[in-house]
C-alpha cells in the first residue's frame, strides 16, 4: 500500500494545474443547455483538445496522452478545482468511446474517435424511450433491415443536449420477432438526415437539458452498427457497467464542491450547520480514496464490478446533501435564482434518477453483491 | 378540546377549494410562468377571503386565522401564485386606509411584504410593500425595486430600497401570519405533488406492471405521506394560538413552519423520484408545485431557522460545552 | 375548532396530578421485565386500580371512571409526566379488553374483566410463532375439537412478559384443513395447567422479557373463545388497528421523555446537537397534536382506520431519534449501561419490529390510503 | 499511489482472518459475556499482532498502522472481546519497559488507556493502566476501579482514580492509534452484521417467500452495504496517514472514526430491522456484535466528536452569525 503520488504523477498534476490556471476562462460560460452556451462550450472543447487535455487517457495518435486511470483522476481533480466549464464531450468521450474501443471496427474507430475527441462531431446518447425508462429493455424502436443497412423508426428521449447534436447512438430492435433483451443492435444515427426531428425537452432549469427525437424510416449504414447485429444489449451493458461507473462523476467534482461549501460556511457561518458542512467535506474524501482503491484494482487487472452501483448511490446522495447544506446556510438568500448553488441543487435532484435510477442500482447491488434471491 | 373543523369552517374551506379547482388549473399556473397574469384574485375575493378576519362592520367576516389557514392551505394545493400569504397576512393591517383596504378587500391588488433586509417578493405589482423589524412595521413609501430571479418564476423577487416609515401595527405578528400562511401552502403544495406521484405510479408501467406495485415505491410514498399527516396539526394549533392570543403562539407557529417545510420537502423529493426524468421537466405539472417548494420552504424562515427560534424560547441557548 | 380544554378537562387533570403527585414511588422499580421487578409492578397496578386510575376509560361498574378519549390522553399525559412507574397490564386493558368488549360474551365479560383490572389475573398476548410475525396468517397451532372446548398444540413466541403471566391469548387453526386467514379462532389459554410450558427468552438488555410458549394438547373451554369459531382473523384484526393504535403508545409517553431530553440539553449542552433536540421536541408535540385530531374524530363516530399505521411509524421513529440523541448528547458516558437514556435506546430499537414491523405498516399505508395497486 | 495492501500484507492478514474463525466463535463471545475469560490472545501473539510496528530487534515485525488496522477489521468481524485496540495501540509505548514489553508482545496481559476522565475498558484485567491528556501520558501507579456497567458486558467499564505518573511518548498518537483500531474494528462488526443480516434473509421465510426477496428488505441491506464499503478506504488513509506521520494525520483519523461509527450504527439497525424479534434476544448471534457497536462507535469519541475535531482543523469555527 502506497497512498502517495509517484514523481511522475505529481509532475503530471503540476502540468495540468498550469496550463488550467493559464487557460480557464476568468468568466462561466453561459450554460451548455443553451444554444448560444453550448457553441462556447464547443469551442472550449477544441481548445482543451488542442492542448492535449480532451481525451487524456487515450492513445497519443488520437489525441490524448497514455494517461494511467489515476492520472486521469488527478486531471479530473485539478480541472474541477479550477472552476473549468462542464465537459459537454462527456458521454461522446465516456459512454460512445469506451464502447468503440471494446467493440468497434478499425474503420469505426478511424473514422469516428479523432473528430469526437476533437468537439468537430457532437453525440448525444439516446437510451430511453417513452416506454423504456427503468426498463430499458423495453426498447421498441426498430431496425428494418435495407440494401447497405436500416431503416430506423421511432423515439427516443432524453437525450441530453441532443438539440446540440450530430449524432445519436442507441438500441433498436433489429429483430422485430423478438422481446426484451433480446433482437436488440447498436447503432449509430446521423440526426442530419430526412425521417430525424429533434424536439427540445425543458427541464426544471428552463433550458433544453434534452431532446425527444421522433425517427421516421431514417439510414442507418451498415458501418454505424457496433458490435453484432442483435448483440446490442451485451455490447451497451457491458460499458454502461464498467468504466462508465468510474467517469460518470469523478471524485475531483465532489472535492471541488466540497471545498467551496467550506468557503460558503466561512462566508456564512452557522454552527448548527456545521457538521453537515464536515460530513459532505468527509464524504468528498471517502468517494475519493475509495475510487483509488477501485482504480488500484482496475489497474491491476481487476473490473470495477458492482462498485458502479455503490458509486452511483454515493455521489448521487452526496451530491443532494451538499447542495442542500449551501442552500440551508444562505437560507432566505437561497431562493434567488441567480446563485450558483441553487442551479447545482436542482441538478443534483437528478441524480438519483438519471444513468440508471437509484432503485435499479440497488436492486443491482442486492443481487449481484449480496446475492439475495429474485423470488 | 375540538380539534377539527366545525360545519361552517369545512364549509368554507370547501367553498374555496371548488372555485379554485376551476379556475387555478396547471395550465393556468404554466401561464403564469411566463409572465401572463390571469385574473384569479377577484373570484376569491368575492368569497370574502381577505377579510375573513376584518370584523363584519369593516367589511370582513370576523373569523380568525383557523379559517385563513385552512384556506392557505387549498391555496396551495393549487399552486395559487402570487403573494397571496403576505397579501392574507397584512390586509388585517391597512384598516385605516379604507380605499387601500377596499382594494385589499376586493383582489385588486396584493400585498408585499418580507423581514427587512430580505428579498421581497411581487413587490413590484404590490399596491403597498411593507417591512417588518421585530415588532415594527414600515412601509416603504417610494420604493425601489431591484429585480432578482427567483427560482418560482411566479414570484418576482425584488430587493426593495427606499425611504420607509413606520405603519400602525404589530409587526411581529404580521410577520407570524404571513409564515403560518406559507406554512399552510406547504401543507397544500405537498398534498398536490403526493396526488400526482400516486396517480403516476398507478399509471406508469415498468417491466410489465405499474410501477406501483413496486415496494420502493410504495414505501418511499408512505414516508412522504407520513411526513405531511403529521405536518397538518401543528398548521391547525398554530393558528388557534395565534386566534387566541396564546403564550406558545410563537413556538407553535415555528414547529407549523418548520415541519410543513420540511414535509414537503420529503414528499417533493418523493414525488420527484417517482416521476423519474418525467419530473423534471416542464411538459408534466409536478414542477410546477415543485418550484414553489423550494422557494417556500426558505421564504418566512426555514426550518432551521424556526428550529433556532424555538430553541430559544426553550432556553437552550445558555452556554457551551464540549464532551472529551 | 377548539383547541383548549375544557373545565372538566382540567379538573379531571388537576385530580389525576395530585392523586400521582402523592401516590408515584419516589425510586424508580425493577425492571418489570425481571420477576421481582414484574411483583412490584403488580402491587403497583393494584394501587392504582384501588383508587380508580386503573382503567379510566372503563365503566364505573367495571372499575372505570367513564373518561373520554380524550380524558384518556390527559390522564397518559400526566402519568408519564409524574414518572410513574410502566404499565405491566398495558397489554391486558388495551389488547384483550377492548376484543371483549367488542366481541365477548355477557359471561366472559363479567369473569374476565373485573381480575383484569384489579390486576388479579394477568394475560399476555401471543400473536407470534416462529414462522408467524410479519406473515401472521402462517399461524400453525392447532387447537382440536374436544367435549366442553378444544385442545391445543403448538408453540407461541415473543409473548411479552408471558413467563409471568397466568394466561395467554392468540389464534389457534381451529379448522385443520384451512389455510392463511381462513379457519383461525380466538382462544384464551390458562397457563397454569397440564400441556403448557413456558420457556422465557434473554433480550437485549438481557432480561426476561419474553417467554416461548409450548403447548402440548392442553385445554381451552367453549366459553374462552372469543367471537365466532373459525373467525378468529376477524375478531384480530378489528382490535389491533382499532383502538390498538391510539393506545399502544400514546403522546403522554413522548411529551414527557421530550421534557427530559431538554432537561438533558440544558446539562449537557452541545451546540451541534440542539436542532436535533429542538426537532424531536416538536414532533413529540405533533403527535400529541395530530392525535387529539384522530381522537375527536373518533369521537365524533370516526375510526381510525390507517392513521393507527402512521401513528406507528410516526412514533417508533421518533422514539430511536429521541434516545439516540440522549446518547450523542452524553457522549462517551452513554455506554455506561446504567444511564436510564441506554436502556431506553435499546427499547426505541425493538419500536419498529413489534406490533407489526414498520414494513408492514408502510404496505398497509401505501394500499390501504393510497391505494397503490398490490400487483 | 496504490490504494491495496500488498501480497505481504494481506497474507498476513487472512493468517489472523484463519486463527479468529477457528479461535473466537459466537459460543467463545457468549461465553465472554459471562465472565468466562478464553484465552483468546494467546494464538494471536504467537502471530506477532502486539509487535506489528515494533521494529525487529525489538521483537517486532517493522510494520505499521497500515497492518495493524488491517488485522483489527478481522479482530471486529469476530466480536474480539477485551481491550484489543488498547492494547494494541499501546504497545509500542512501552519499548523501555523489557519485562512490560515482554508481556504485551506475549498476549500475555493487556493494557488499557483512554482519555483522561472518561470510562476505561478492561482495566481491572489490564498489566498497566494508562491514560492520555493531550501530547501527555501518564499511567496510574496504584490503580483504584469503581465498576460501572457498559451496554457490552465483554467491556467491564472502571472509573479509574489514584495516583499517576508521566510516561513517555506522544498521548496525542497514542490516542489516534486507538481510535483507528476501534474504527477499524467497527468495520469488521459491520461486515459481520451484515454477513449475518443477508444469511437471515435468505433463510426466512414469511408470505411463502425468503423475507430477502422483499425490495424493501433488499434496499435497505444495499444500503447498509453502502455506508460500510464508503467507510472502508477512510480506514486505510487513516492508517497509511500515522505510518507516514502525514500532516493529515488527525484529520484522517476522525474521518475514519466518524465514517465507520455511523455506518456500524446504520448497518446494525438494518440487521436488527431484518432479523425482527430474533435480532433482539440472547439466542441469535446478532446482538453479540451489535452491543460492542453501541459502545465502541461511542468510543474513543462519536461521530459527533470527530466531526467536531475536523471541523476546527477546517477552520469552521471563527465567529457566529444568524440570518434573519
Amino acid at each position: 500500500m502506497d497512498l502517495t503520488f509517484s514523481d511522475a504523477e505529481h509532475a503530471f498534476r503540476a502540468e495540468c494545474r498550469a496550463w488550467l490556471d493559464a487557460n480557464v476562462p476568468q468568466t462561466p460560460l453561459q450554460s451548455h443547455n443553451t444554444r448560444a452556451g453550448f457553441q462556447a462550450h464547443v469551442a472550449w472543447e477544441k481548445a482543451l483538445h488542442q492542448a492535449g487535455w480532451a481525451v487524456v487517457s487515450w492513445p497519443k495518435a488520437l489525441g490524448g496522452r497514455d494517461a494511467s486511470l489515476m492520472e486521469w483522476l488527478i486531471f479530473e481533480e485539478e480541472y474541477y478545482a479550477s472552476g473549468a466549464p462542464a465537459r459537454v464531450t462527456q458521454n461522446d468521450i465516456f459512454l460512445l468511446a469506451p464502447t468503440l474501443f471494446e467493440f468497434g471496427t478499425q474503420e469505426q474507430k478511424d473514422r469516428i474517435l479523432q473528430p469526437m475527441a476533437a468537439a468537430e462531431v457532437l453525440w448525444a446518447q439516446a437510451w430511453s424511450e417513452p416506454n423504456a425508462g427503468s426498463d430499458l429493455a423495453n426498447v421498441r424502436s426498430t431496425a428494418r433491415k435495407v440494401d447497405g443497412g436500416w431503416r430506423v423508426s421511432g423515439q427516443k428521449t432524453w437525450c441530453s443536449r441532443g438539440a446540440f447534436s450530430d449524432g445519436i447512438y442507441g438500441l433498436f430492435r433489429t429483430d422485430t420477432n423478438s422481446e426484451r433483451h433480446r433482437g436488440l443492435s447498436y447503432l449509430m444515427v446521423d440526426v442530419h438526415q430526412p425521417g430525424v426531428s429533434l424536439r427540445p425537452v425543458e427541464d426544471l432549469l428552463g433550458e433544453e437539458a434534452f431532446a425527444e427525437v421522433f425517427l421516421d424510416d431514417a439510414f442507418v449504414p451498415q458501418t454505424n452498427l457496433i458490435g453484432e447485429e442483435n448483440q446490442g444489449w451485451k455490447v451497451a451493458m457491458s460499458t454502461t457497467s464498467s468504466e462508465r461507473g468510474l467517469s460518470l462523476r469523478s471524485p475531483g467534482r465532489f472535492i471541488a464542491a466540497a471545498d467551496r461549501l467550506l468557503e460558503l460556511y466561512r462566508a456564512h457561518p452557522e454552527p448548527s450547520l456545521r457538521d453537515r458542512v464536515v460530513d459532505t467535506w468527509m464524504k468528498s474524501r471517502a468517494y475519493r480514496d475509495n475510487t483509488f482503491r477501485v482504480v488500484t484494482r482496475m489497474m491491476q487487472g481487476g473490473t470495477i464490478g458492482a462498485d458502479s452501483s455503490l458509486n452511483k448511490l454515493f455521489w448521487s446522495e452526496l451530491d443532494i446533501q451538499l447542495q442542500q447544506t449551501a442552500l440551508d446556510l444562505l437560507g432566505p438568500l437561497a431562493e434567488v435564482a441567480e446563485n450558483p448553488w441553487m442551479d447545482s441543487y436542482l441538478f443534483s435532484l437528478a441524480g438519483p434518477i438519471y444513468a440508471g435510477t437509484n432503485e435499479i442500482q440497488r436492486n443491482i447491488v442486492a443481487s449481484r453483491v449480496l446475492e439475495l434471491p429474485r423470488r | 378540546m375540538h380539534f377539527a373543523l366545525n360545519e361552517d369552517q369545512a364549509m368554507l374551506r370547501d367553498a374555496v377549494a371548488d372555485t379554485l379547482q376551476d379556475a387555478c388549473t396547471a395550465d393556468v399556473l404554466r401561464a403564469a410562468w411566463t409572465g401572463t397574469n390571469p385574473a384569479l384574485w377577484r373570484p376569491l375575493a368575492e368569497l370574502g377571503i381577505f377579510g375573513l378576519s376584518l370584523s363584519e362592520n369593516r367589511g370582513g367576516m370576523g373569523l380568525s386565522e383557523v379559517e385563513e389557514s385552512a384556506v392557505a392551505v387549498e391555496m396551495g394545493r393549487v399552486g395559487f401564485p402570487g403573494p397571496f400569504a403576505e397579501t392574507l397576512a397584512a390586509v388585517p393591517f391597512i384598516t385605516h386606509q379604507s380605499a387601500l383596504l377596499e382594494s385589499g378587500l376586493a383582489g385588486d391588488q396584493p400585498l408585499a411584504v418580507a423581514v427587512e433586509g430580505h428579498p421581497i417578493a411581487n413587490a413590484r405589482e404590490a399596491a403597498r410593500v411593507f417591512q417588518t423589524h421585530g415588532s415594527e412595521i414600515a412601509v416603504f413609501t417610494d420604493p425601489t425595486c431591484t429585480d432578482l430571479p427567483s427560482v418560482d418564476p411566479t414570484r418576482a423577487l425584488c430587493l426593495v430600497t427606499g425611504d420607509v416609515r413606520s405603519w400602525p401595527g404589530d409587526g411581529q405578528r404580521l410577520r407570524q401570519r404571513a409564515t403560518l400562511f406559507t406554512a399552510a401552502m406547504l401543507v397544500g403544495l405537498s398534498h398536490r405533488m403526493l396526488d400526482l406521484a400516486v396517480a403516476y405510479a398507478k399509471e406508469r408501467r415498468q417491466f410489465g406492471k405499474a410501477i406501483g406495485t413496486f415496494q420502493a415505491v410504495q414505501h418511499r410514498l408512505a414516508d412522504a405521506l407520513l411526513a405531511l399527516r403529521f405536518a397538518e396539526a401543528p398548521i391547525q394549533r398554530a393558528a388557534f394560538s395565534l386566534a387566541t392570543q396564546a403564550d406558545s403562539a410563537d413556538i407553535d407557529v415555528s414547529t407549523a413552519k418548520a415541519m410543513a417545510s420540511e414535509a414537503a420537502d420529503t414528499v417533493a423529493r418523493a414525488a420527484l423520484q417517482v416521476h423519474g426524468a418525467n419530473g423534471y421537466t416542464f411538459e408534466f405539472d409536478l414542477h410546477l408545485f415543485h418550484k414553489r417548494v423550494i422557494a417556500l420552504q426558505r421564504a418566512w424562515g426555514d426550518a432551521r431557522w424556526h428550529r433556532a427560534n424555538v430553541a430559544g424560547h426553550l432556553l437552550l441557548d445558555s452556554k457551551e460545552n464540549t464532551h472529551a
